[in-house]
């Protein structure tokens, strides 16, 4: 195993990874931008190091500094999380030219499942059912609207290089096309610095099936059964959950044996995801390989009890897959929900800013992978997710109790997020009773507004910040004043009070 | 004590005060109501009344509550007394502030959709600002007239800055 | 099931037992003492009623006022937590009298498994294995002496009514045994309100492995294997895990069979604990019953993901027990451990005070029921346990990495607590390679004293503690003072810096 | 600017400087190292120094410091600069100290196990005070005769309150 990993990557999941590695008594170098000092992943790392600028393309994918900062500073290998350059296979490659393990597919096969065009390809020789579309991008954006009549509207547009639902449009019609290409490629350049995209029948209210896969370098694969991802908005998945209430054992059984023939297909290692969507009449096509450690892996690990991370880390120091299948089950339910730094309220505008306060939600069944703290800043500049709810219980419907209680648990004061609109969707009745298709959100909660209840809560809130203005008050005219504030506990809580003076 | 607070655009009004070391408030007309309220540690509040327990959760900047109370966050106003303007604005804002488009968080702009000059309907997309990786459309709240454009593709934006001013339009 | 449940306790358990209530859609009644206004418990729950002045015997062991309380605010059972009322048979019975449901075992054989003599009268003619010891409990102190001999040395005092460790004392030899039997006595009157001791021949170096038995009121029972608990000070358990390392497959089925006719015999209902003595030959020897959920209920819960406090609602609610014996099985490896307000490098005495400062750990496999937080007072009434820190892992060796980082991760500040003490414990190879028999601590931890560690440790804290007196000088001399405080972003973090004016 | 700490009873002596926004540390004849400390959130610290990541907890009451480094927790004293008696006293009171025989807790006098007058081995219990429902032993910290008794059977004590006093034996 390895003595020391690098840690490409910030927030929750390098906070994630960071665990793991202790875990596995490795030490950890964490890499930061300038606007990343006082972030959790800096506190938590064993070693931190500066590697640029708050723009991530000056940091967190400057692929140079983060090689030389790992042969600097003695790291045997890098773990890129999810995003920045975790689907990079120039530097895969680069790694591996330096002699630094990657933590994830060879340079090779994540070309080729990063490649959605070659993918597919790939994988319609290999007889897996793929959904009709471009058999490779066009230079030309004319040439778009000739494949797009040929596959036949609505068409779904999407970044080649993709992934997270960055670069993704849909044309119901020819006029939406062009703009949807436009904002397509942009979204796209800006997100993985290639502005390909390319065109595919867009199946309606599908669910977004997903099978996670682990392979080691020595051709032993497993599978560790599906997630269910239909809960999106804006193409970017919200709410998942394992297992899927879409799949019978039956199915559950063929779409984990068509994953590991997409793994063979692709001669892929380490942790990966086959994408698959599943039509109204339980047809499932396969849409891409994700390659790398996605952000809805806890659900995973919280049904079969595998540790993903430390997988990841045994098969990339060159071990055996310890996993047989036949050990592997599925045991009750588990779902996980992403904050992000967004409000609900006003189409989901990123909120970005302090967070003035966190209480973090704790109990059985409860999990937290978390990037913040009280006091946080939370920048600009990154993905706007802030951290990740999972819970497990013995079956769904408790599952989803679990799952509200710990919402009522968790408080963030300072920026929007979307814990109470995460709420109402988990009280829906239509997510209770499992019609989860891609379609839910935009069905139910297209015009969701903030509706923070009762009467009895506003004057709650409101009898409390009274109740604080007096004291206050008080301190200011001075009438009891110093003397409350000197016998007052809280004095001796930490500097803050102490500066008053 | 009275104290008004603007809460989900509704102006909430309460009296409390302190006798005997204990708390009471009133609201409206009602009677004088026993609170039993503690600050259990920094801004975490614990009411009792009436034998039922609720948990708040507070924090202020500037003007601004923040809070969490019963599972629901929100953040609303206070008043000082001595500025109720902003209770006033809070309530008739909406239509002149659908006329001053703002940058809803920092991020960069990258299209300008519309020209001065140009009748908009409500929805209709203005400007696209880049922020966290991710578009943002800014759609206009109200069918109007583009009197005013202030910023350029390319621009970076803080929030609250105004990008577009527009005009009602002569009919509404 | 029940719309309203009173919960007859206060800290970690009322609020674990809070949540599972929720969890149910079921409303809870919060009972506190005086000293307990701002506690977690009054928090969480959605009612809180005080009932009565800090002493336990004026607030949680006052009877009628918890009943009055229950029917006062129309609270159909009370949960009595562990400790307390919970193995109080005339409270159970004043329970059922007033067609309240007291959520643990009817008081008819509460009262036969909480007499610790009729107990092993019943279990020795069931043929359940006993350990050699009085038949009955003595008026005479001196007829003590007579059993002591007949048992021989090393004898143990028990307090009759006892558990949680209070009362028991060993004695080696006749000089001890007086001594011995006056602080038995004192103690047990003091916790239980009941002075009978009794003596037990003392088994040496054994392991403390108990069985988890749920049993609901039509006759069904299951057990959910074992807990080995043999950490322990002072007859206090302070580590414990499932499965043992002790138990192999025969042997564990022998044990759950025996405590399902340990239960048979008490004609036991709702949860309970069947303890066991298991000596070097690995004989084991009948304990007690422990008529309650047990402090470590959580490590049963974590291996075979069953909610015990849900089946004890579904079983006192009148549901037949919807669980099989063939559907449990053991997953993984928990390990539980309790953090106490103690000071271990001063003979684990009680630590009150303010909890300055909590961080309360993280993390995959991370469960923290806690009953405290930053800026909780610790009232020195009651039982001085804080919280239990408990990891689930795939296997030992990763539950006991998992629980050192959780404990890495956890702090801590104003009062002593057993934190650093259990990181070395966790850390002594004795208890990594499984010889943790009873004897474990009083042999590796007797001159235990704290070691913060290395001078890098104490460099770092000094320059903390430099930079944070440096920023006070700054504010007193006025030099930047107040500038530098109006530009702190922690001017908003809440009240307390609001107040400096 | 000089500091001096007493850590586990070692007095830790650090010089902590600002220069041109970055703050050095000097121990003893050592260079200036640089440190780059910061303030993370009320009562946490994170420091790097050549690379190394420390996240420390800190909170104050008092004199009296609580601390959580690397895992560790510690309570240790600072000087303000016209105060090191505290040092002094932090170094060379153990014998003193054991003499003078203290309630470690609050809690509830339940039996006193000596007499005026009686001398008393290292580690014989002196008394018996219960608190949180145990019984905890006070024990002789060092060979001695019993000098004075403060308290009796029954009595509430408070933390530092002093219950015997003993006398150092005339042969030590």
């Amino acid at each position: 195993m390895f003595q020391k990993i690098l840690i490409a990557n910030r927030g929750e999941i390098a906070v994630r990874i960071i665990r793991a590695c202790r875990e596995l008594e490795i030490t950890t170098v964490a890499v930061y931008s300038e606007a990343d000092r006082d972030s959790l992943h800096v506190q938590v790392a064993d070693e931190a190091v500066c590697i640029g600028p708050a723009p991530a393309q000056d940091s967190y994918l400057a692929m140079d500094r983060i090689i030389e900062t790992a042969k600097k500073t003695g790291a045997e290998a890098v773990h890129p999380g999810y995003g920045f350059l975790a689907e990079n296979p120039e530097f895969a490659r680069l790694c591996e030219d330096s002699e630094i393990v990657f933590i994830g597919p060879a340079s090779q096969s994540m070309e080729l499942v990063g490649d959605k065009i070659r993918s597919r390809q790939t994988m319609e020789k290999a007889d897996i059912p793929i959904i009709p579309g471009m058999k490779e991008v066009h230079k030309n954006i004319a040439d778009y609207a000739n494949e797009a009549k040929k596959i036949g509207y609505p068409v779904m547009i999407k970044a080649s290089a993709g992934g997270g639902g960055k670069g993704m449009r849909i044309a119901y019609n020819a006029d939406e096309l062009m703009p949807g290409l436009e904002a397509g490629k942009r979204e796209a350049k800006s997100a993985f610095g290639n502005d390909s995209v390319y065109l595919e029948k867009y199946i309606e209210e599908p669910r977004h099936v997903e099978v996670q896969i682990l392979a080691d370098n020595f051709g032993n694969t497993v599978h560790l059964f599906e997630r269910e991802c239909s809960i999106q908005r804006r193409h970017q998945k919200i709410i998942e959950e394992s297992p899927s209430v879409a799949l019978d054992p039956d199915l559950r059984y063929i779409m984990g044996e068509t994953a590991l023939k997409v793994v063979k297909a692709a001669g892929y290692n380490n942790a990966g995801t086959v994408e698959f969507l599943l039509d109204k009449n339980r047809n499932f096509y396969f849409l891409e390989v994700n390659a790398r450690l996605q952000v809805e892996h806890p659900v995973t690990e919280l049904v079969t009890g595998i540790d993903l991370v430390h997988q990841q880390l045994h098969v990339a120091a060159g071990e055996k897959l310890a996993l047989k299948q036949s050990d592997l089950k599925q045991k009750g339910h588990a779902i996980e929900c992403r904050i992000y730094a967004e409000d609900p309220d006003n189409q989901f505008l990123p909120s970005s800013g302090r967070v003035l306060y966190l209480k973090e939600p704790h109990g059985p069944g409860v999990r937290h992978d978390c990037g913040i703290f009280s006091g946080c800043e939370v920048p600009i500049y990154y993905d706007p997710i802030l951290a990740k709810l999972i819970v497990w219980a013995g079956d769904r419907d408790m599952a989803i109790r679990r799952m509200s209680e710990a919402l009522n648990d968790y408080v963030i004061l300072g920026i929007k997020t979307t814990l109470d609109f995460l709420k109402d969707v988990f009280a829906h009745p239509e997510f209770k009773n499992g019609s989860t298709t891609t379609a839910f959100i935009s069905r139910y909660f297209d015009d969701w507004s903030e509706r923070s209840g009762s009467e009895e809560n506003r004057k709650i809130v409101a009898i409390a910040a009274a109740y604080d203005s007096l004291q206050n008050v008080h301190i200011r005219t001075g009438k009891h004043g110093e003397q409350e504030l000197e016998t007052s506990p809280w004095l001796t809580l930490g500097k803050w009070r102490m500066g008053r003076g | 004590m009275e104290f008004t607070f603007l809460i989900e655009n509704k102006p909430v009004t309460v009296f409390l005060e302190k006798k005997d070391g204990l708390y009471y408030y009133t609201q409206k007309d009602g009677e004088a109501v026993e609170v039993d309220i503690r600050t259990i540690s920094p801004n975490v509040f614990s009411i009792l009344i009436e034998g039922v327990s609720h948990r708040i959760y507070l924090t202020k900047d500037g003007e601004k509550y923040y809070s969490c109370c019963n599972g629901r966050h929100f953040v609303f106003l206070g008043s000082s007394g001595d500025d109720d303007e902003a209770f006033t604005r809070g309530e008739d804002r909406s239509l002149e502030d659908m006329l001053i488009v703002k940058a809803p968080m920092p991020g960069k702009i990258i299209q300008i959709n519309v020209e001065k000059g140009q009748q908009v309907r409500k929805n209709q997309t203005l400007a696209i600002v880049e922020a966290m990786k991710m578009e943002n459309e800014i759609k206009a709240g109200v069918e109007a007239v583009v009197k005013k454009i202030l910023v350029k593709n390319g621009d970076l934006v803080d929030p609250e800055k105004v990008l577009i001013e527009l005009e009602a339009l002569d009919n509404t």
